[in-house]
């Protein structure tokens, strides 16, 4: 009564080769420069946050999937990868369990309650992040200049601890370029050096896993706006986490427009608010905020930019 | 003096905007029956779309229409229906019976094995539209639960032997699980019916047979035995009269795969079981 | 339904901040120290409790059409009252509460409650229901503060006005700021209520 | 010149060197048996013309209808009728067929004559020819053909494009024909032209073919209204509105036929079949299959007799190289899996693929992750995810809206998705279910 | 110009009545299930906003101050308010009974909304003068229904998502309103007044 | 059209009865009410002003000044709201600053003391919307204590901006709006001096 054994399914019965894994496990791969320049930067402390951040992330992903009886999906990455960038994202001296509270909170409540891995509306390591600076304040704003210093690497040495884009809007101070695109200057973990992400990001678009759509118009935008401003667009291009942010946190694809033209669109958005809360909102930076404002509009976006289909008729003017 | 600016002020305030709203109540009344409002608050308010309305506010205007009997609500029953009989200011009409939904498939994995390994989406519908799915009877169970999911009253679920089973207490006949069903193994009877024949296959009996140990292989014992005439064999398979059986149990007895169960009986399957 | 049914339904079945769901704006408000939710409980509890009798006892006299503009007035009285005694007699009380005063009147519970109970119902009903509601939305508000205060500043029951710093139960520094901002009152009353759904939803199968 | 192309769309994998490196070989023998259904083609099915026991020859008519669309259906092998009855077809379904047991003469029938006048005849005659021939799409549809060469009231052409693109992976029939008989197939593209009145005739091959684009241009050559036009690599370039957007550039209104904008689309290999009818009168009785996957012993491109069963087939092509775990009748991307080989060859099969253990692994769906893959892919530039989270969650009303009925199930979102989401299953579904429901308001 | 602007931005991002001052909170969980019913709420919010705004500020410097009768100001507001309300109410009915049937019980909320009230309050004791009162009533309600609008959206989203039962629904939509509210603290010191140039 | 009338009457019965309830509340409360007001303010200039029996509200005098000197209209001391004059038996002894800088959250009601020879004397908080736990701690005694005895001449500015001011740790904009503050009321409390006022 077993029938033939053979496998019925719908078509298409050919695949492509990548899965959600493995994009997940690239995104890791793609961080890596990224990471190693962290802990070059700022010592094992770093390495710390990121181990503990990445198992809070992911421990708590599993403890929640088993308590309320569901499987468990640890094994997709998508949670390492949401702990790597919380840690990256971070100051270097934060205290390990602030972290590892950001890395719990950013999984139960932005991911986990929303229903799991593709769900979540907005990014969950920046949710993290947001709510550890609105936490946690004094600890999230406490900077350090990176521990190695090598010849090569020029020297500037400024109010000790800093941020580059805290130090030009407080004080006018323009840290040089190669210290910002090598990455000596202080920061989060993982924000610092313009180098490692950027060849993690070539990385990931080799792979085909982002398309430019979202970075590039999102840093065009900023560095469009910066020079209307009269501000200086590559400077506001490589400080703070623009970067970063541009590359792999509004690349999140959960969490941006699945349409092509409100990927723009959003680029766009991060774009603007980004140089508005620089230039004019209460901290210095804005990244996290506005990819985390233009989440909150990815489910509207994505209803007006619904493509045209093929063979709709033109509406006649 | 102090009081009289308080009072005049306020007070003609309020004069001005209760006659400004009685006045706009007058120019812009709209017609709406007021039994509509009261009949919406006495249905259940769970918005499932059974009647065949838009939500209950949807029957409620129907019912006030006339476009919908008082007992439209297939959720509330015959308590809600009485409330609405009384507000519409008729009689409820003749008693409606309690009714509750039955799966008429006992085709159980262990019973009746599969043509093929299905590799799809979880749903019947889907599974059917693909080489007419893995069952081994083209008219049996696919026991991927789509009539579960659809119920929205928590009054079905999947039974160990990976048939669907229905709560036979919480099920409200609202029928959804009988849309959801691709092969139209579920359908709602009267509570009281006890005696079904627990099958829909229209196959020939050797086929049955060859497919499934517990399938209806139409060879008309139950006709002749039943002492009613409330048997009939209508294209290859047993049908029951409700109205003529009275559930004297000779048919289930005697069938010899016993797709005829009678309720309470311990040994039934699928929908039967556990009430 | 009894006078004492009636009383206590508003404790848990029909809690207006929990079950009902309304109120949302003053329990989001006020409710980042124990003190503050005390006094919004109380004193909207008056208002709550005056409003009902009032109501109920004009509600053969008020016509439909103008039901709302009168019920409002009746609250708004009540709730003026509060104010000007309060800042009159016990000016330290209404300082702490003062800007969440006037929002007594806008609060959704209380014309809920005049509209859906009140209006319909008997002045000892009526009051009953006044004062199991309010004090219903006292006990929520209440609980939430105390979780908020707890978290967000690692005291408990400290009232700064009145000088007392409360019961420290660990240090400010470690406390997480965000619980008693914004989001922290709304992603705090949600998991509350989510918490209470999943408690009732398990005895209910229990039961089964 | 640059390859023209659409958007949209991926690329697959085409393992088509196995079968594509082989000509086309004749199944011999001819099987002891075939099996003939009564409905092969898009339309109404045809009624028996004969009855069992009586004997057949290759070629002779056994089945028509008096439908305005429909296609007859003739005897592929000479000998006796055995059954007339249900027998079970591709896709589960059972279908009336005629089974006819060989006598193994192969004696042809009267009516199978070369026409002499063949390059005089008129549009209507030759779709009359076409139309008895029981010519049907070779490119998967099975569309009747006379039909589709037959102008709608209001409505003309002005373009013919013979479909060469052969996108789908595995099969290189059309690849193989138009190398071998490049001939034949401009003769039936310009049996097309006439019988459509039309001056302008394309043929869109895709690059990955240069010695068929170049066999097919040297046969055009001279022939100023034909012109090949090479294509860019890229599943689905064959389907007939991605293909004439490519061409001409004009998009097929939604829910429009290629008519709609001027043209008519052939597939390669039913260019060639108009032409054997026309010219020799031979019904088409056999078609060519590409029989490919990595569970076969000697893949190759077999010209095989309508209603031959799979079972003989495979047989005929060495057996089972190592157990089959899905058996495809079509390409991989738009095929549709069997749970048996005792079912028959038609017209419309364009591919046998049998694939093994590792390719057909049944995969765990994920959640989706939003990741647009499929925003981007798909030829219609519909919103799958959409369609099939509606879908899944039962919500029709909200997929047609949509517009799950654009979708062509070309399966380039379920390719392309990391998740292994089952998008066209969904959106099929949906299809079903939103047609249903306009079937039970139109019968209200 | 700048300062009408400052008062509209404030309004619609800064201090934005649902994500950081608290109010209307009710309509806007009850309403914005869907886009259309909250674009249709945000309307009629806008509208009545904008009305009181105008209303309650005459009332205030024609009628309360002169008459020395600062303390009726609550009830008058609300008393004003409630009656157009119920005004917009009947239009609605009779214009759009669709509307009127998406926004159910909310319409006679919109008197309660807080934010109606508060807004008019604001207005008087941030002395704004009658225009400058108008902008503010029409930016608080558009920053209404800014969050309500995206949220709808949202919702739309998470409803076919596996969200645990005991939070669907209610909860759900508070956490979401949550983390609205986190996005939105970037725009906590934001300094309208030096973007548009105003002292 | 009666029953037109009858609503309008039953609306203006309510508001009347509701009216006079609340005239009658009023008229008892009232005075307490202004009393407290009063004495709230009282208690925070004398706070800030030691040693003074008696203020004065001189801001019109003072900001008068202001006006008369400085150019374009554009106000020197934005934040200063009100000016109170403190005398002792007549004799002026010092100067208090209604400000409301902007914070964090908000602006931060304020009152700066400053004496006779023109040093901070006394500081306090009326009414602030900082976050609880960061901004909220410009009320603290041990913050203000940092402006006291501070005079004009250097800018009155934090640490981080090159001040003398230590700020709060993690909220530098609240007590950078204090200082500015503090900076205003100590520049005016000089430039009114100089022009005599006092
Ligand atoms: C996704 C998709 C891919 C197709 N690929 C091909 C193809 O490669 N070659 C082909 O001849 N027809 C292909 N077709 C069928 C064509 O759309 C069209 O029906 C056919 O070319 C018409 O010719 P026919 O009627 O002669 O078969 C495809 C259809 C679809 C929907
Ligand atoms: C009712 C009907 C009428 C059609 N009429 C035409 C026609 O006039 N011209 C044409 O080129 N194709 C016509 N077609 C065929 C379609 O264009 C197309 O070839 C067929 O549906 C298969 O396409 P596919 O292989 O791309 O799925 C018709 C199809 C149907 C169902
Ligand atoms: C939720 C939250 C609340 C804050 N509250 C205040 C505040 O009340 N006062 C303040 O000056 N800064 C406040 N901040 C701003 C930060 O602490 C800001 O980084 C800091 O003021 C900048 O100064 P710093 O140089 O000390 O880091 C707050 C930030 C957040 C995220
Ligand atoms: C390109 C890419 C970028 C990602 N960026 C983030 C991110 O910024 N934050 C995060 O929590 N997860 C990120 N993820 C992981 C994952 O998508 C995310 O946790 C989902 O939001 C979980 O549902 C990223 C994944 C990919 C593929
Ligand atoms: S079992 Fe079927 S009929 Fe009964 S409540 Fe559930 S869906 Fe409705
Ligand atoms: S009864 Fe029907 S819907 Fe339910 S599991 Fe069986 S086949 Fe599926
Ligand atoms: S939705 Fe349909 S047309 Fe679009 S890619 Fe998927 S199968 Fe192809
Ligand atoms: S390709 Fe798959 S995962 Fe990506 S958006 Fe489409 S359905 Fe979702
Ligand atoms: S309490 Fe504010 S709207 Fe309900």
């Amino acid at each position: 009564m077993d029938g033939t054994g053979l496998i019925v399914s719908s078509s298409p019965h050919q695949r492509a080769a990548v899965s959600t894994p493995v994009i997940m496990s690239d995104v890791v791969l793609a961080l890596m420069p990224a990471a190693l320049a962290g802990v070059w930067f700022f010592g094992l402390r770093a390495l710390a946050m990121m181990v503990v951040c990445v198992a809070a992330a992911v421990g708590t992903e599993a403890g929640l999937e088993r308590l309320m009886g569901k499987p468990v999906t640890v094994g997709d990455y998508s949670a390492v990868v949401a702990g790597l960038l919380l840690a990256l994202v971070v100051p270097p001296d934060l205290p390990l369990w602030i972290g590892a509270a950001g890395a719990v909170f950013a999984m139960a409540i932005a991911k986990f309650i929303f229903g799991g891995l593709g769900q979540n509306i907005f990014n969950p390591a920046l949710i993290g992040r947001a709510a550890l600076l609105a936490s946690w304040p004094v600890f999230m704003t406490r900077w350090r200049w990176p521990v190695f210093q090598a010849p090569w690497i020029p020297a500037f040495d400024a109010v000790s601890s800093a941020t580059p884009l805290a130090l030009w809007k407080l004080g006018g101070i323009k840290t040089p370029y190669l210290n910002l695109f090598l990455g000596n200057v202080a920061g989060s973990i993982g924000e610092t050096s313009a180098v490692a992400i950027l060849v993690g990001a070539v990385y990931l678009l080799w792979r085909g896993h982002i398309s430019l759509r979202i970075p590039v118009s999102f840093i065009g935008t900023v560095a469009v706006l910066a020079g209307l401003f009269h501000q200086d667009p590559l400077f506001h291009v490589l400080a703070g986490g623009l970067l970063i942010g541009a590359f792999f946190m509004a690349t999140d694809y959960v969490t941006s427009p699945v349409t092509p033209k409100g990927q723009i669109v959003f680029g766009i958005g991060c774009g603007v608010l980004t140089v508005f809360i620089r230039l004019y909102g209460g901290y210095p930076e804005g990244v996290c905020y506005a990819i985390l404002i233009m989440n909150a509009a990815t489910a509207l976006i994505d209803r007006y930019t619904v493509p045209r289909k093929f063979g709709e008729v033109k509406k006649v003017a | 003096m102090i009081y009289l600016k308080a009072v005049l002020s306020l007070g003609l305030m309020g004069a001005v905007f209760g006659l400004a709203l009685a006045f706009a109540a007058k120019k812009l009344a709209t017609e709406q029956d007021p039994r509509q409002d009261r009949i919406a608050e006495v249905l259940p308010g769970a918005n499932c779309g059974g009647c065949g309305f838009p939500g209950c506010s949807g029957l409620a205007s129907a019912i006030v229409e006339g476009k919908a009997p008082v007992d439209g609500c297939p959720v509330g029953g015959l308590a809600v229906a009485a409330k609405v009989a009384a507000i519409m200011g008729v009689d409820a009409g003749a008693a409606r019976e309690r009714k509750v939904a039955r799966v008429l498939c006992q085709g159980s994995p262990d019973n009746c094995g599969s043509r093929f390994i299905y590799d799809g989406l979880a749903d019947c519908k889907a599974a059917n539209l693909l080489a007419g799915g893995p069952k081994a009877c083209v008219y049996g169970c696919l026991g991927l639960g789509s009539c579960v999911a659809a119920c929205t009253f928590d009054a079905m679920y999947m039974g160990p032997d990976g048939l669907p089973v229905v709560d036979q207490d919480a099920c409200t006949s609202c029928g959804r699980c009988v849309a959801a069903c691709p092969r139209g193994l579920v359908q709602v009877v009267p509570a009281s019916q006890s005696v079904t024949v627990l099958c829909r296959s229209h196959a020939r009996g050797a086929e049955v047979r060859k497919t499934c140990k517990v399938g209806c292989i139409g060879c008309g014992l139950c006709v002749k035995v039943c002492p009613t005439q409330a048997i009939t064999m209508e294209n290859n398979l047993a049908v029951i009269d409700p109205a003529k059986c009275d559930a004297c149990g000779r048919c289930a007895e005697k069938c010899p795969t016993k797709c005829i169960v009678m309720r309470g009986a311990k040994t039934i399957a699928g929908s039967l079981a556990a009430s | 339904m009894s006078f004492t049914s009636q009383l206590t339904k508003g404790l848990v079945k029909e809690n207006p901040t929990f079950r009902i769901l309304l109120g949302m704006c003053p329990t989001l408000a006020v409710s980042l120290a124990i003190s503050n939710g005390i006094g919004m409980g109380i004193a909207a509890t008056f208002v709550l409790v005056g409003s009902n009798v009032i109501v109920s006892m004009l509600r053969n006299v008020i016509p439909s059409k103008i039901r709302i503009p009168c019920f409002i007035v009746v609250i708004a009285s009540f709730v003026t009252m509060v104010d000007l005694v309060m800042a009159a007699f016990v000016p330290k009380l209404h300082e702490v509460l003062g800007i969440f005063i006037p929002l007594i009147v806008v609060n959704c519970i209380i014309l809920a409650r005049a509209e859906a109970f009140a209006s319909k119902n008997g002045v000892m009903y009526s009051l009953a229901d006044g004062i199991g509601m309010g004090l219903g939305f006292t006990l929520a508000l209440t609980g939430l503060s105390a979780i908020r205060e707890l978290l967000g500043t690692g005291t408990l029951l400290a009232v700064p006005d009145f000088g007392f710093p409360g019961f420290k139960i660990f240090d400010r520094s470690l406390a997480a700021v965000m619980v008693i901002l914004p989001p922290g009152g709304f992603i705090t009353l949600g998991l509350l209520i989510g918490l209470l759904n999943s408690l009732t939803r398990k005895k209910r199968k229990a039961h089964a | 010149m640059i390859a023209k192309t659409f958007r949209g769309g991926i690329h697959a994998h085409y393992n088509k060197e196995a079968a594509a490196a082989k000509p086309t070989r004749k199944m011999l023998p001819p099987p002891a048996r075939v099996v003939i259904p009564l409905h092969q083609h898009t339309g109404a099915p045809c009624d028996p013309l004969v009855k069992v026991g009586d004997e057949v020859k290759v070629g002779q008519k056994i089945g028509d209808s008096s439908a305005r669309l429909t296609a007859p259906v003739h005897a592929s092998l000479s000998g006796k009728v055995v059954a007339i009855s249900p027998q079970p077809q591709s896709g589960g379904r059972d279908v009336v067929s005629i089974v006819i047991e060989s006598d193994s003469k192969e004696a042809l029938d009267e009516h199978v004559e070369p026409r002499r006048d063949a390059d005089d005849l008129s549009a209507d005659e030759i779709r009359a020819i076409v139309r008895e021939a029981g010519i049907v799409g070779l490119g998967g549809a099975a569309f009747p053909t006379y039909f589709k060469l037959t102008p709608p009231p209001g409505k003309s052409f002005d373009t013919v494009i013979l479909n060469g693109a052969e996108c789908e992976p595995y099969l290189s029939a059309d690849h193989r024909l138009m190398v071998e008989r490049p001939g034949d197939v401009i003769d039936g593209a310009r049996l097309l032209l006439r019988a459509t009145g039309v001056e302008r005739a394309y043929v869109g091959i895709e690059e990955n073919k240069p010695d068929a684009i170049e066999a097919i241009a040297k046969a055009a050559d001279g022939d100023g209204r034909i012109s090949v036009v090479p294509l860019r690599v890229k599943y689905p370039q064959g389907a007939e509105k991605q293909l004439i957007w490519a061409i001409l550039r004009r998009e097929v209104p939604s829910g429009g036929l290629p008519v709609d904008v001027g043209a008519v689309v052939s597939n390669v290999g039913t260019a060639a079949a108009v032409k054997d009818a026309v010219f020799s009168g031979m019904p088409l009785v056999e078609r060519v299959v590409t029989v490919a996957g990595s569970c076969i012993r000697e893949p190759q491109n077999l010209l095989v007799k309508v209603g031959t069963l799979v079972t003989d087939l495979i047989e005929a092509c060495g057996g089972y190289s190592a157990p089959p775990s899905k058996v495809i009748i079509g390409g991989p991307m738009m095929g549709v899996a069997q749970f048996t080989t005792d079912i028959p060859v038609t017209k419309g099969t364009s591919g046998v693929l049998l694939l093994g253990r590792d390719e057909a692994a049944p995969t765990e769906p994920m959640p989706c992750v939003r990741c647009g893959k499929c925003v981007e892919a798909c030829s219609m530039r519909l919103m799958p995810l959409w369609i099939a989270n509606y879908a899944e969650a039962g919500r029709f009303d909200d997929a047609e809206r949509v517009n799950a009925l654009d979708c062509i199930e070309c399966g380039c979102c379920s390719f392309i998705c990391p998740s292994r989401r089952r998008l066209v299953q969904s959106v099929r579904l949906a299809k079903f279910e939103i047609m249903a429901k306009r079937r039970r308001a139109q019968a209200k | 110009m700048g300062e009408i602007l400052v008062i509209f931005f404030g309004g619609v991002l800064l201090n934005n009545f649902i994500l950081s001052r608290f109010l209307g909170i009710c309509p806007f969980i009850g309403v914005s299930k869907q886009v259309e019913t909250a674009t249709g709420m945000g309307m009629a919010v806008i509208f009545v906003m904008g009305v009181a705004s105008v209303v309650t500020w005459v009332v205030q410097q024609l009628i309360l101050v002169p008459l020395g009768l600062g303390y009726l100001q609550t009830i008058a507001f609300i008393l004003v308010i409630a009656a157009l309300v119920q005004l917009v109410e009947m239009v609605v009915q009779k214009v759009s009974p669709v509307l009127y049937r998406a926004l159910g019980i909310y319409l006679p909320l919109i008197t309660t909304n807080c934010a109606v009230l508060g807004v008019s309050i604001l207005n008087i004791t941030e002395k704004y003068n009658l225009l400058e009162a108008a902008v503010n009533g029409i930016a608080g309600a558009s920053g209404f229904t800014m969050a309500i609008v995206l949220f709808a959206a949202i919702r739309e989203r998470m409803e076919l998502s596996p969200i645990p039962d005991s939070l669907r629904g209610f909860p759900m939509a508070l956490i979401t309103a949550g983390l609205m509210s986190i996005a939105f603290l970037g725009f906590v010191g934001f300094r309208l007044k030096d973007l548009f140039g105003v002292m | 059209m009666r029953d037109v009338l009858k609503l309008g009457f039953i609306l203006f019965a309510i508001c009347a009865v509701a009216a006079g309830a609340l005239a009658f509340v009023n008229d008892i409360t009232e005075e307490r009410i202004a009393a407290q007001a009063a004495m709230k303010l009282e208690h925070a200039l004398e706070s800030v002003v030691p040693g003074a029996e008696e203020f004065k509200d001189e801001t019109d005098r003072v900001l008068a000044l202001k006006v008369a000197v400085a150019d374009g209209g554009r106000p020197e001391f934005p934040t200063v709201k009100r000016v109170y004059a403190g005398y002792d038996n007549g004799e002026m002894v010092g100067a208090a600053f209604a400000c409301a800088p902007a914070g964090y959250g908000g602006p931060i009601d304020t009152v700066v003391g400053v004496s006779r020879d023109g040093v901070v004397t006394g500081l306090t908080v009326v009414k602030h919307t900082e976050t609880p736990g960061l901004g909220a701690n410009v009320t603290t005694r041990q913050f203000q204590e940092r402006f006291l005895g501070l005079r004009a001449g250097a800018p009155v500015k934090v640490t981080r901006d090159g001040g003398q001011v230590e700020a709060i740790t993690g909220a530098t904009i609240s007590s950078r709006a204090m200082a500015g503050a503090v900076d205003q009321a100590l520049r005016l409390f000089e430039f009114a001096r100089r022009q005599g006022v006092w």
